[in-house]
């Protein structure tokens, strides 16, 4: 059952990214591409990681796509054209590069050896489920799976205490950085930089009016 | 409801972040000030005093930085009266020659304490320098940022952890991105932030996904409990351990990113160019220390166990694949540096030529016998170093101002015009090149002579001759390019008008650097004295944090710090003010010491503290 | 074990997808199909669109869209602390003030550069 | 090269003991699926739309739809017949697929939605240990929906309201998914079902003035991510024809309609099952639970109980929404964005802290008395209060400002959503 559904999402999730990489449509290309975190968000489920699974469907799918979406809205140069990606001389590069990429990661995947404790990668299939890992209800691994958010929490304000403070003030400087990056005066207007003479727009003209 | 491990917080290790936090609260202050500040001043009153504001920071945090430092050595070296004005606990906390905080996340040894400071430093430096002309409208934002980096570069260097160190490294480096784009009426700063950003981002990414397969092999992000897992396991370089390989190429090109490495180096020029004189500087300073302060740890810590098998340094294992990036590393950028005219992109490509200097000096310490010594020398080096391009930097600034430009040529006359300060960039450049007796040459000859010890050399038995030939070959081809700044300064008539005599704010770094690069170069013994005590915590540390039975992501409460049972006896104060700090422990599960390494290490620090080392290995399970 | 919830979800999932599906392939068998070429056209008043109708936006909505992220980057840390607040001390308090507090600080310079009014 | 034949079973791994199926958990599912997901619920949503109708006839003083069968009880039936003979039509130039895919979407996440509610004891679809978590993920997935409804559909309105939508959705969901998080504090974990036994012991979470706010933000911001009035300005008739669906018609455009409901309608058990103690009748009892023994007749009957005042708080809370439609006007679009952030963000953050504070004064120290809540009531109560009051301080000069007249700068500066490009005559301006 479980084989199954994980060659099925495993599938799932090989189209979306070979789709995200070939759709020549860029919002398509985003589109394909958070269905690929979703597939992911599967995979986190099937690994027993159903924080995760949320935290990645809430974070992928729900924000960074629609970031994805404004970005493209946002940046495309010229109008006229189609929201889409030419043809790029670096394909075949890029596509050998992919494979040998992927080739040395599969190759270190299946030669992996364990290290004393550990279960070696290659050799999964005699892992039992992680939750089973330990039958006793109170033991640490247990818990941390079913209650993967509780632990989590506890781990962020004790141990990884400065980590968790640090990752304040790294999404404060970015939200101040990207302000400040993107923050143009309004009553100013000087032109983007792009050699465009300044033009006040007519604060009416473009709206549509049905 | 299941119990979950209670881990463990000692509000009392804070003590010891308190510069960071202090830097951390003063960028929000600077940008909140400058923020209500723009309604009420012209731009220029407001720019004096944000950047007073922001001075007056460095100087408070400088201040917090040495009282971090000094309260334990005080109270280690005067028990009795610290015991009247000083709790039992924080006593007893203070006396702890464990080094590790927050269960063994950061370390708060001597070099992280002796780096806040270097860090505060420069960081004055380039704060001063900001305000030395007028690049950018977003003053408060580009100083907070610049704040934030360095909270992230001091945590970064005393990271003893993957994650906190992950999370150091993006600190730092995404508020250097941002600084680089913020002089937003040059394109060239908006390309070369875009740039360093894209760059910067991928390798960020390669560099976690390392960091995910050293924890999928060993289970634990802390370094000291990978490196016992990696020795106790046996495997010995990384014969055999396809995983492993991948691991250390993945994180190598992280920190190659980081430190400018040559397939990694790309972002560079444009960045070094484009960013705003301060923020360059401080990318070639401030992130070049921290990002080889924990590649040290990482490599020759963590992962020490894989640095090569055995005889041959090209066998499998990191030091082979390090010797061929610093090899290819040092080479491209000293002869791509020949070709600039612009002063910021060949300092650039010298930064990237001193990176592959530097990690010769890495090598040495992933063979070095006497460990702390070869980190010392590279922690002198990078010292030396930062201060040298410091002040070239500042340079690059005064021209900036002056000139709005940053071609070579622009320097000429020099010489005539500002002779002191013309001397000065002169001695910073021959420092560069590595011309005796200045320090940049007792960095060099430091970190070759350690590379190629004869100890080294016996337990490697390859030597590492081939690259300190290539290297000292390169600094004569460096040699060229750093002389052509000296021959526009003195030899050449100027061009245009002259620059304006340079205000305070630029001559400090410039004088500064020249005297600690004079003063290294004169008494090397002693800089090299203070960074071998702060090497040896930094690398042999063992930080016995939790005991692991089982892969897990939450680990048994780690064992609390053991009290220490002893009398604090003259002697042993004496050693514990050199913060000689636990030395290495036996390695922990026993079993036949893989190819007499981790002997030779654990006997390293033998002349320092073996009385604490043997205490803490009797409490330890 | 988590994972049988889990498969219900998935079936949910299926299920979602169907009833939705379902009536559009029903109204496509009973219902009329008369093509046109002015009906297939988009609807804009009766005018043909003019111009490009993928249009540039401003960059104001980006920064929106910036700010909901680091803000739900931001949940992500809020929702594992409210979840193991139970088996701390008022300590963890007083981080998440830290945390948001910085947080907090970043959003009012965001609201004092302006950038928080839509025009 | 035996890298890779050694794990030749390597892609069929997968954790073989993990899942569990067994025939009653299979009956108990195709029941919850089909007769509760397929049937109770659209249903409730048919019916719901009706609801809708009478009551805004009501309130503008008409009587509504009475003409299909009595009371107009079979309006909803007659309305999807309807709505299943149009025409299904796909404008030229449309992106088909994603035109297709984005309404799915939207109702996919609705119905996501409702598969952690607890209904009742028992009454869970599924109790997920991460339930609450897995809602806001699954409500977070129909802005995407919205966006790509507008952008597929090749046509400026439909842009123009997705990207209005979209922005709104956002941004009301930061307020959303914050003011949760006091209820997990609490709750003292991410299970919905966790957190219904505990209102059980501590009263509707609801009863307490962190509580109280958080619940008010809660509700302000579901109506935001619903599009309702008074924040439809995505879908606002008069201003950009119909938002981000006017390509979409018949049954495609009912899906959206329904999503819309369906959404209501999970925001509503959403709202109930968090804040107002699941179907408890009475805020600080345990009443029915007490009435438990482990027989199946006392569970029918506490359930029939709970499940009967839940769907009477749903009820309400729906509607409150009605309510507040037929009463309120639109908000302008700059007063809209600001309301999410410069009120209901701040207000959010904050509250979480205040809940932490709650959860010290109240819950920390053990079993609930009169005096622990009256003194948490005391400390938090004028925080609450104060909070409130600076929101509004601060915020104080966009109304004053307002009263002063003209010399606003609100609409002066007013400036189109896209970049006008300038150098070519491609001007999104239409010639109308």
């Amino acid at each position: 059952m479980a084989r199954i559904l994980f060659l099925v999402i495993a599938g799932v999730g090989l189209t979306s990214a070979l789709s995200t990489v070939l759709s020549r449509n860029l919002v398509r290309a985003a589109v394909s591409l958070a269905g690929f975190f979703f597939t992911v968000a599967c995979l986190f489920i099937l690994l027993e990681a159903e924080f995760l699974a949320a935290l990645q469907v809430l974070i992928y799918v729900g924000a960074v796509s629609i970031l994805l979406m404004f970005g493209i809205m946002l940046t495309r140069g010229v109008q006229g054209t189609d929201l889409v990606s030419g043809p790029s001389a670096a394909r075949l590069p890029g596509i050998v590069v992919g494979l040998v990429v992927f080739a040395v990661l599969g190759y270190a995947i299946f030669e992996e050896k364990g290290l004393r404790t550990q279960y070696s990668w290659g050799a999964l299939d005699e892992r039992t489920a992680i939750a089973r890992g330990s039958k006793e209800p109170g033991s640490p691994l247990r818990s941390a799976v079913n209650n993967m958010g509780k632990v989590v929490g506890v781990e962020l304000m004790t141990r990884y205490v400065i980590a968790f403070e640090l990752a304040g003030l790294l999404l404060t400087a970015a939200l101040v950085g990207a302000v400040a990056v993107a923050h143009r005066e309004e009553d100013e207007t000087r032109s983007t930089g792009s050699g465009v003479p300044p033009e006040k727009p007519e604060p009416t003209a473009d709206k549509p009016n049905p | 409801m299941p119990t979950v491990g209670p881990s463990t917080l000692d509000f009392r290790d804070f003590f010891f972040v308190a510069p960071e936090m202090l830097l951390a609260v003063w960028g929000l202050v600077v940008l909140l000030l400058d923020l209500w500040l723009a309604r009420r001043l012209d731009p220029a009153a407001r720019r004096l005093w944000v950047g007073r504001v922001a001075l007056a920071g460095t100087g408070l945090a400088f201040a917090v930085a040495l009282a971090v430092g000094l309260v334990p050595l005080m109270a280690r070296a005067y028990p009795e009266d610290a015991g009247s004005w000083l709790s039992k606990s924080t006593l007893d906390y203070l006396f702890d020659t464990d080094p590790s905080l927050f269960s063994g996340t950061l370390a708060g040894d001597l070099q992280v304490g002796a780096f806040d400071l270097l860090y505060i430093v420069l960081l004055g430096l380039i704060v001063g320098l900001s305000r030395a002309w007028s690049f950018t409208e977003e003053w408060g934002e580009f100083l907070a940022l610049l704040f934030w980096a360095t909270v992230g570069m001091m945590l970064l260097s005393a990271a003893e952890e993957l994650i906190t160190l992950f999370v150091a490294l993006e600190t730092m480096t995404i508020c250097l991105y941002l600084a680089t784009a913020l002089e937003k009426t040059r394109r060239r700063s908006a390309e070369a932030g875009l740039k360093y950003f894209i760059y910067g981002s991928v390798s960020s990414a390669l560099f976690l996904f390392g960091l995910s397969y050293v924890y999928g092999l060993t289970g634990t992000t802390h370094l000291s409990a990978i490196r016992r897992l990696l020795v106790e396991a046996q495997q010995s370089g990384l014969t055999a351990n396809a995983a492993g390989a991948t691991a250390v190429l993945l994180i190598l090109a992280g920190f190659g990113f980081k430190i400018a490495a040559v397939p990694f180096h790309q972002w560079a020029p444009d960045a070094y160019e484009g960013a705003p004189a301060p923020a360059a500087a401080w990318i070639a300073t401030g992130s070049k220390i921290a990002s080889l302060i924990a590649f040290m740890k990482v490599f020759a810590n963590a992962l020490e166990p894989w640095a090569s098998p055995d005889s041959n340094v090209l066998r499998p294992g990191w030091i082979g694949i390090v010797a061929v990036v610093a090899a290819v590393t040092m080479t491209y950028g000293n002869l791509a540096a020949l070709r600039q005219r612009n002063f910021k992109r060949m300092l650039a490509y010298s930064s990237i030529a001193h990176g592959g200097y530097l990690l010769v000096g890495v090598i040495a310490v992933g063979l070095a016998a006497d460990v702390s010594r070869a980190a010392g020398a590279v922690l002198f080096y990078l010292v030396v170093y930062a201060f040298a391009n410091l002040g070239a930097f500042a340079a690059a600034a005064w021209l900036a101002r002056d000139k709005e430009s940053d071609q070579i040529d622009d320097l000429n006359g020099l010489g005539r015009k500002q002779p002191l300060l013309a001397i000065c960039i002169t001695l910073l450049m021959l420092s560069l090149i590595g011309i005796p007796p200045l320090g940049g040459f007792f960095g060099k000859l430091y970190v070759f002579m350690e590379a190629l010890d004869e100890r080294t050399a016996s337990r490697g038995s390859i030597s590492l001759v081939w690259l300190v030939g290539l290297a000292l070959l390169n600094s004569v081809v460096s040699a060229f390019y750093y002389v052509r700044v000296l021959r526009a300064m003195f030899l050449r008539e100027p061009a245009g008008k002259p620059m304006a005599a340079a205000d305070r704010l630029i001559a400090l770094p410039i004088l500064l650097s020249t005297a600690v690069v004079v003063g290294a170069g004169l008494t090397p013994d002693l800089l090299m004295g203070v960074m071998q005590a702060a090497a040896a915590p930094m690398l042999t540390t063992p930080i016995v944090v939790h005991k692991l039975t089982a892969p897990t992501p939450v680990g048994p409460p780690a064992p609390k710090k053991p009290t220490p049972a002893f009398q604090y006896s003259a002697d042993q104060m004496k050693k514990m003010g050199q913060m000689a700090t636990g030395g290495a422990g036996p390695p922990g599960g026993g079993g036949p010491a893989p190819k007499a390494k981790a002997g030779t290490k654990s006997a390293t620090p033998k002349s320092k503290a073996q009385a604490p080392a043997s205490k803490k290995a009797e409490n330890r399970p | 074990m988590i994972i049988n919830n889990y498969i219900f979800i998935g079936l949910l999932l299926l299920a979602a997808i169907a009833f939705a599906l379902a009536p559009i392939l029903v109204a496509r068998l009973i219902a009329p199909r008369k093509r046109s070429r002015t009906k297939s056209e988009p609807y804009e008043c009766g005018v043909l669109t003019l111009g490009e109708t993928w249009v540039r936006f401003r960059i104001q909505y980006y920064i929106f869209a910036l700010m909901f992220v680091v803000f739900d980057v931001e949940t992500l840390f809020l929702f594992p602390w409210a979840a193991g607040y139970a088996s701390l001390g008022l300590f963890a308090l007083v981080e998440m003030v830290v945390f948001l507090g910085f947080l907090l600080l970043g959003l009012v310079y965001a609201w004092a550069k302006g950038v928080l009014r839509w025009v | 090269m035996t890298a890779f034949a050694v794990p030749t079973s390597w892609i069929f791994w997968a954790q073989e003991q993990a899942v569990e199926l067994d025939r009653g958990l299979a009956v108990r599912w195709g029941l919850w699926l089909v007769v509760g997901f397929l049937a109770v619920f659209p249903g409730i949503v048919a019916y719901m739309v009706l609801l809708e109708r009478k009551a805004a006839a009501r309130f503008q003083d008409r009587i509504g739809p009475n003409r299909v069968g009595p009371l107009g009880l079979l309006q909803p039936i007659a309305d999807a017949l309807k709505l299943l003979t149009k025409e299904d039509l796909v404008p030229r130039g449309a992106d088909a697929l994603v035109h297709l895919a984005a309404p799915v979407l939207v109702i996919v996440s609705a119905f996501l939605m409702l598969a952690v509610i607890p209904f009742a004891v028992g009454m869970a679809p599924v109790d997920l240990p991460s339930g609450v978590l897995y809602l806001i993920a699954a409500s977070s997935l129909s802005p995407l929906g919205v966006f790509l409804a507008g952008w597929s559909s090749r046509n400026k309105y439909s842009l123009l309201g997705a990207m209005r939508a979209v922005a709104q959705l956002v941004s009301y969901e930061i307020p959303q998914v914050l003011s949760v998080i006091p209820i997990v504090l609490w709750g003292g974990g991410l299970s919905l079902v966790a957190i219904f036994d505990k209102q059980a012991d501590y009263g509707w979470f609801i009863a307490s003035p962190p509580g109280l706010l958080a619940f008010l933000i809660l509700l302000v911001a579901s109506i935001a991510e619903l599009n309702r009035a008074p924040f439809d300005i995505p879908e606002a008739e008069s201003e950009i024809v119909a938002g981000f669906h006017t390509e979409y018609s018949g049954m495609r455009f009912s899906l959206f309609f329904l999503a819309e409901y369906l959404s209501v309608f999970a925001v509503g058990c959403l709202a109930t099952a968090l804040f107002l103690g699941g179907g408890m009748p009475i805020p600080f009892a345990r009443f029915p639970l007490n009435l438990l023994d482990g027989s199946l007749a006392r569970l029918v009957v506490v359930d029939l109980i709970l499940l009967a005042v839940f769907a009477a708080k749903v009820f309400s809370f729906v509607l409150l929404m009605i309510w507040i439609r037929a009463t309120l006007l639109r908000l302008r679009v700059d007063r809209l964005m600001n309301f999410a952030w410069k009120y209901l963000t701040p207000l959010a953050i904050v509250n979480i802290l205040v809940a932490g504070i709650w959860y010290e004064c109240v819950i920390r120290p053990g079993a609930l008395t009169l005096g622990r809540w009256l003194g948490g009531t005391l400390v938090t109560g004028p925080m609450v209060a104060g909070l409130v009051w600076l929101a509004f301080w601060v915020n104080r000069r966009e109304w004053a400002g307002e009263a002063a007249g003209p010399g606003r700068p609100s609409l002066e500066g007013a400036r189109p959503d896209w970049e006008t490009p300038g150098q070519t005559g491609a001007s999104p301006q239409r010639a109308h």
